[in-house]
């Protein structure tokens, strides 16, 4: 079954710039044939009111579901949400909690992605072409254990927090991250093509590789000597010794606030 | 000049908050406390007044020179002065940077703006004188 | 007329032992308070009426047509904001919680912009801390990080710390060290027995290093941590496992700055483990008097704190999508009721900017900042002087605030109650 | 006045002495009457069990502790939301619920009286503000004196009057109800990080040892002739081997009121344990019960524990500290200047883990090896050992050896050799199940006298109709049923009004507040005595004046006056 939905400007609407909260839009929901309503502020609208939405052919289990959504989705939140299989591909930009919680699945942003990217997802993939918004593949406030399982590839940079209290799965940033990236790391697999600042703070366990600089380095991971990774020097860093941490952090530079 | 600019309560500013609209709450919140170095770095006494810059915005503070802040920084009450330099992003934690902004002073002799003049900027409407 | 132990409504303090002089239904004398305090009590400037914004002119309103307009602004929005209420008591903020849950609002307090991120921190690894009495009694050792009580609480330091004798401290002199950690040398580093000068955004650096040595393990921290030296590091991390009963009290300096949240968890996380050799609190200066209270009444009526969204009829909760600030830099709100706080004063211009474009809706007694942003101003009588109604201290004990004058006024609690009515009105007239 | 008529009720009733008969119940206003006038409105119960409304003599659901349990979780919050809906307002929360969110959940399961275990006085007002907000059930707070300096240093002088009259005095000025000791001594030593360790070890900062603390309070408590006895938390909470120290707190325990036990040692779960550490970790219930068992002067309640996430909050702050150092998981203590201490974190008790399966079982062993129902309450310490929607398979539990065979299989299979709960064969009937959730803390609380727990004429109107048919059921094979018909209510009438109909609560609230006022001879008044207010003046960081509980705080309330020995 292919499912496209086409948001549609929304300059006519009395403010175009809430948000739309569209946990319905997943594979799942199309396969079970549900009535798909979303929320817009404090009312409930049906989903066509707000995009265009054409279905093909059927579908005999929800892997078979592939859902296109074009148009401006920039503001779309919880696009995703706990899918289980099936495809979503965002041809532009999409709105916060993309992939919340999902289990599997592919989900494809051609765009960039806000915040909150893959909150405590558990299985599936994501990849996201541009950049993505603070918090991508983190957990959700007061929760110790953040992404799960699957895997998040960010073509671009990712803001602040990424990664945060990730606890299994596997991350590839391509470009830079912000501040605090994988911070309460407790497992998983974080590489960082590029640069990044205070990484893996209070990290207790996990692995992370940083290629460009890690800026600011917590002053409390103990020195390991230095590895051969795929060609290129590491240093290997053990900690955080504060958290009584085990986790390794590798990268190839670094600098101390001094 | 480059500093790192920091807001934060002041004794003044608190006293005058039930008044945010009279003479001594513009000097306590449009006040900004830097080193007596870079006072003269600057070129200029305690008291005049400078602009200061940073990515969101412009406001004419004036300086007031202590040894209590190291030298490269600056500090001022918060308020709507602090506020017009200061940006809406919150690294998705909502709170804004208040502290550790990167701003560039220069000497002026531009006034400093009353807080009616600063709201009537971003488009409010003053109320009486 | 004289009133004793009248509670202050100034800052997160609380002293409630205020002694307050009235005379022809008028302050003339306050003893034992504060100069912030003080200038509350004896402030008489307020708004007489209410006022409108019509065609572009401020006018004078009836109550009646104020509230009217607000319950019509409110009724029709799609995404209310419900913003303030750390001026008011806990009485009219549960009128406003109701109020947000029946209109679908998005409610958040001016915890939002200071200690937001301490809340953040607790919800990852809770707090171990205590009531203000149990520092004052016990501690032989403070530590103010971040925070400037004289400027910002200045009973603090005479009430409970520095110059306050307690049960097992005879003589704090000599029997309690002070330590302070800052960016610049404040008013209370000056009195400090020690004083550590952190580099801006180094705070968590530094904290990290001290929880290391805490451990026993000095020997992975660098020499220097964010412009400390380490030998003043292992000399503060002595001081703090030598003491029989220490208090961390933390400020804005640490939760606006760098990393935010993450700089309160690692201190909660330092004291924590200093518990495990000693007897360790830390405790937030929250600022506005009854900050905590709004906290506290929107945690047992909707189960957090601070930045609640009802917009989808349950309460969904995330600072950094549902903060003030985040949805007002977004232009979300399509409509704002502002009630005991001042947002044109503190908050961040481009945030301000949306408030001023939206119908904008104040309540409070005197005219500030953000009168300028609004379409409509209530006054309403003054909480803690006028008012009676309760309050929570910093360290979360309750306290009923006084009535000491007669007021015309009606309370913010009369106000938000007509406008409930008025907006159920509105909607039965469909 | 309103009336209503409850037609074919098959009622339960221990204190009035009725065991299952079909009736019909007659209330008027907020009371039970003889009869109902013509112009009643009928309920038919259609032969459905009728209980009193049920009473929860300990649970954490109201004031500072809990609330910071709530504010601390916002993934226990997202865990249980519910939307408004009608009279309802939205809820938040599992463990921890919000106000709103007990009040509707606990009125589901046909609760109408609950007692707050544990309400510090300093923080008192927070207590009373969410009782406010607890509209469907009547609360009660048990008021912490564990740690009150002031009575601590009355009974070193060994002057029990003295004591008797700063517990007087906090208790009117709080609105509290009862004395509550928490690890006594304890709390007090934790202002130092220090715990203690047994019942006669001395606490470092006064001369007294915790059975000095128990005996005192428990003198004074019968001179001010309080309706409830001393509540206590015994020390050692959690700890391998404390069964001893449970059994010496009990073995000083006098008999000193006919009308109901002289001591109510709450959670005693969590102090029926054997061993010298979690390796050799054991039951030690059956001790503990054949101790009850010897002394009628002892009411417990069980502090079942059952399987699942729940947050952990007592005032006995040293003891969560461990838990913190056993789990490595947030950790939050809040200390009470001169009078107590307080200590909240998250739990998930996994059937997988064998010292949480021993716990499972050590609950409801207390239960079924002491012999007379009136001496054990069922709970589960809310939410410390569960959260109380699990009351309803904790009923079945104990109705049914099958389920609990059943139950016990799933669990670490090494329970078996350190408990004797596979040996236990009786199965509880619906008569001791109505003793043990509403007839027996009515009698234990001392409020009968009041209305509480029976469906005479003159009792209060609060009833609980269950859809179950009890002469169609066996328990010991119909656990699901058992469990479903707890679950939910048919009706929950609350001061003979219907608060609750099949889960939903359709009205706002019928709540009164309950507190006692000893009545105290002028030279013991407290309020006058200058050592007394001079603690206040030098050591409280409030003043004496702006201590009490104000009256309006206490929307509707009943003051229960005392006359007293002093």
């Amino acid at each position: 079954m292919n499912v496209t939905i086409t948001f549609r400007n929304r300059r006519n609407r009395r403010n175009p710039f809430i948000p739309i909260e569209a946990e319905m839009i997943t594979p799942d929901a199309f396969f079970n044939n549900k009535e798909i309503c979303v929320g817009e502020g404090n009312r409930t609208v049906h989903l066509n009111e707000l995009a265009d939405v054409g279905i093909e052919g059927t579908a005999s289990s929800v892997d078979e579901i592939e859902i296109l959504i074009r148009g401006d989705a920039s503001l779309v939140k919880r696009v995703g949400e706990y899918m289980t299989g099936g495809t979503i591909t965002i041809e532009g930009s999409i709105g916060m909690h993309c992939g919340n919680f999902m289990s599997g699945g592919r989900i494809e942003i051609l765009g960039s992605a806000d915040g909150w990217l893959g909150r405590e997802m558990q299985g599936g993939e994501i990849l996201c072409h541009g950049d993505c918004g603070d918090y991508c593949a983190s957990g959700y406030r007061g929760g110790r254990r953040g992404m799960r399982g699957g895997s998040v590839e960010v073509i671009g940079s990712v803001g602040d927090f990424a990664c945060e209290h990730i606890a299994g799965g596997d991350v590839l940033i391509h470009g830079n991250t912000g501040d605090f990236a994988c911070a309460e790391m407790k497992g998983g697999t974080v590489t960082i093509l590029g640069d990044t600042s205070r990484v893996c703070a209070n990290m207790s366990n996990g692995t992370c590789y940083v290629y460009g600089c890690a800026a600011e380095m917590i002053p409390t991971f103990e020195k390991r000597g230095t590895i051969n990774h795929e060609g290129l020097l590491f240093h290997h860093f053990r900690g955080d010794v504060a958290n009584r941490g085990n986790g390794d952090l590798y990268t190839a530079r670094f600098t101390y606030l001094q | 000049m480059t500093f790192i600019l920091s807001s934060g309560r002041t004794i003044p500013q608190g006293s005058f908050v039930e008044h945010k609209l009279s003479k001594g709450y513009q000097r306590a919140t449009s006040m900004i406390y830097i080193h007596p170095l870079d006072i003269m770095e600057l070129g200029i006494e305690s008291g005049d007044r400078v602009h200061v810059t940073s990515d969101i915005g412009s406001v004419v503070l004036t300086t007031e020179a202590t040894n209590d802040i190291p030298s490269g920084c600056v500090y001022i009450a918060l308020g709507p002065y602090a506020n017009a330099i200061t940006g809406g992003y919150t690294h998705g934690t909502g709170m804004p940077d208040y502290k550790d902004i990167s701003v560039e002073i220069e000497p002026t002799d531009d006034p400093v703006q009353t807080v009616w003049d600063l709201m009537e900027m971003i488009g409010g409407v003053r109320y009486g004188k | 007329m004289e009133s004793r132990d009248v509670p202050c409504p100034f800052c997160g303090c609380l002293c409630d032992d205020v002694f307050v002089t009235v005379e022809n239904n008028r302050i003339i004398g306050v003893e034992n308070c504060c100069t912030l305090g003080n200038a509350k009590f004896l402030s008489k400037k307020r708004l007489k009426h209410p006022i409108m914004r019509k065609n572009g002119k401020w006018v004078e309103v009836t109550y009646e047509e104020a509230i009217d307009e607000t319950a019509r602004i409110l009724s029709d929005a799609m995404r209310p904001l419900l913003y303030g209420w750390s001026g008011t008591i806990g009485e009219a903020q549960v009128v406003g919680v109701h109020l947000a849950e029946e209109i679908g609002a998005l409610i958040d307090s001016t915890t939002s912009v200071c200690h937001n991120p301490s809340i953040l921190a607790i919800q990852e690894v809770g707090h171990p801390g205590c009531t203000l009495g149990q520092v004052k009694n016990r501690a032989d050792l403070v530590v103010y990080w971040g925070c400037n009580p004289i400027e910002a609480h200045p009973r603090h330091m005479s009430r409970y710390t520095t110059y306050a004798d307690g049960y097992f401290i005879d003589n704090t002199a000599s029997d309690r060290t002070v330590i302070v950690v800052d960016i610049r040398r404040s008013e209370g580093a000056k009195v400090a027995d020690e004083f550590v000068q952190v580099k801006p955004g180094g705070d968590y650096l530094v904290l990290s290093a001290l929880r290391a040595m805490v451990r026993g393990k000095s020997d992975v921290v660098p020499e220097s941590v964010a412009g400390v030296k380490k030998v003043q590091l292992q000399r503060v991390a002595d001081l703090m496992m030598k003491a029989k009963f220490g208090a961390v009290f933390f400020g804005l300096g640490i939760t606006m700055s760098r990393g935010k949240y993450k700089n309160v968890r690692n201190a909660i996380e330092l004291v924590s483990e200093l518990n495990r050799r000693t007897k360790f609190t830390i405790s937030a200066m929250r600022g506005h008097f009854n900050v905590y209270g709004f906290n506290e009444v929107l945690t047992w009526m909707a189960g957090y704190p601070f930045a609640v969204d009802f917009s989808r009829g349950i309460a969904f909760y995330n600072p950094g999508e549902t903060t003030v600030i985040d949805l007002l830099e977004r232009r979300e709100p399509d409509a704002c009721l502002v009630v005991a706080s001042d947002p044109g004063a503190h908050f961040p211009k481009s945030t301000i900017e949306h408030m001023a474009a939206i119908p904008t809706v104040q309540i409070d007694p005197c005219v500030n900042a953000t009168t300028a942003l609004c379409q409509v101003q209530i006054p309403v009588a003054i909480t803690g002087i006028e008012v009676a109604g309760t309050a929570y201290r910093m360290d979360g004990v309750p306290i009923r605030m006084k009535k000491v004058l007669e007021t015309e006024f009606p309370t913010d609690q009369e106000i938000l109650e007509r406008i409930v009515i008025r907006i159920r009105e509105i909607r039965a007239d469909g | 006045m309103a009336e209503i008529l409850l037609k074919n009720a098959y009622v339960i009733d221990p204190i009035s002495g009725i065991n299952g008969e079909l009736m019909d119940i007659a209330l008027s206003g907020s009371r039970i009457v003889e009869e109902a006038s013509p112009k009643a409105e009928v309920i038919d119960c259609h032969g459905f069990l009728t209980l009193p409304g049920g009473i929860d003599s300990h649970t954490h659901y109201s004031g500072t502790k809990v609330n910071f349990g709530r504010y601390m979780s916002p993934e226990d919050m997202r865990a249980g939301r519910t939307a408004r809906r009608g009279p309802m307002h939205i809820t938040s929360g599992y463990s921890v619920p919000t106000t709103y969110g007990n009040s509707y959940r606990y009125s589901a399961l046909g609760y109408t009286t609950l007692v707050e275990g544990a309400m510090a006085p300093l923080e008192a007002r927070h207590t009373h503000e969410e009782f406010k907000f607890t509209p469907l059930q009547d609360s009660f707070a048990n008021t912490l004196f564990d740690g009150n300096w002031g009575m601590l240093r009355a009974l070193e002088d060994n002057d029990i009057k003295h004591a008797a009259a700063i517990i007087a005095w906090t208790l009117s000025a709080v609105k509290g109800f009862a004395i509550k000791l928490t690890n006594p001594g304890g709390t007090e030593a934790w202002g130092f990080g220090k715990n203690v360790s047994c019942i006669n070890q001395t606490i470092p900062t006064f001369d007294l040892t915790p059975a000095d603390i128990i005996k005192g309070a428990i003198r004074a408590n019968e001179l001010l002739h309080l309706p409830h006895s001393v509540h206590l938390h015994c020390n050692n909470l959690g700890t391998p081997g404390n069964f001893t120290c449970t059994l010496g707190t009990f073995g000083h325990v006098p008999d000193l009121n006919d009308k109901r036990q002289s001591l109510y040692a709450t959670h005693v779960q969590f102090h029926s344990y054997g061993g010298s550490g979690w390796g050799d970790f054991c039951s030690k219930s059956e001790p503990v019960a054949k101790m009850v068992n010897l002394r009628p002067q002892i009411v417990i309640d069980m502090g079942q524990v059952m399987f699942g996430r729940t947050t952990t909050m007592t005032a006995d702050g040293p003891m969560e500290f461990n838990l913190y150092r056993l789990h490595h998981d947030k950790w939050s203590n809040h200390d009470i200047e001169l009078e107590t201490g307080s200590g909240i974190i998250p739990v998930n008790y996994r059937k997988k883990n064998l010292v949480n399966s021993i716990m499972w079982a050590i609950g409801l062993e207390l239960a079924l090896l002491v012999e007379n129902p009136w001496q054990c309450m069922l709970t589960t310490d809310n939410p410390n050992g569960a959260p109380f929607v699990k009351y309803p398979e904790i009923i079945a539990l104990l109705m049914s050896k099958r389920y609990r065979d059943a139950e016990f299989a799933t669990i670490h299979q090494d329970t078996e050799k350190r408990v004797p709960l596979p040996a236990i064969d009786r199965e509880l009937d619906w008569h001791e199940i109505a003793v043990m959730t509403r007839a027996g803390q009515a009698k234990a609380l001392g409020i009968i006298d009041i209305g509480k727990g029976y469906l005479s004429p003159g009792a209060e109107g609060d009833i609980a109709i269950y859809p179950l048919r009890i002469d169609d059921i066996d328990p010991s094979a119909d656990y699901e049923k058992v469990i479903k018909g707890f679950s939910q209510t048919e009706y929950t009438i609350k001061r003979g009004r219907v608060v609750s109909r099949r889960g939903d609560a359709i009205i706002d609230g019928e709540n009164t507040t309950f507190w006692v006022k000893p009545k105290v001879p002028a030279a013991y008044d407290m309020q006058h005595d200058t050592a007394f207010q001079e603690l206040f003046e030098r050591y409280y960081s409030v003043r004496m004046s702006n201590y009490p509980v104000q009256e309006e705080y206490l929307h509707r309330n009943h003051c229960i006056e005392t006359e007293t020995d002093l």
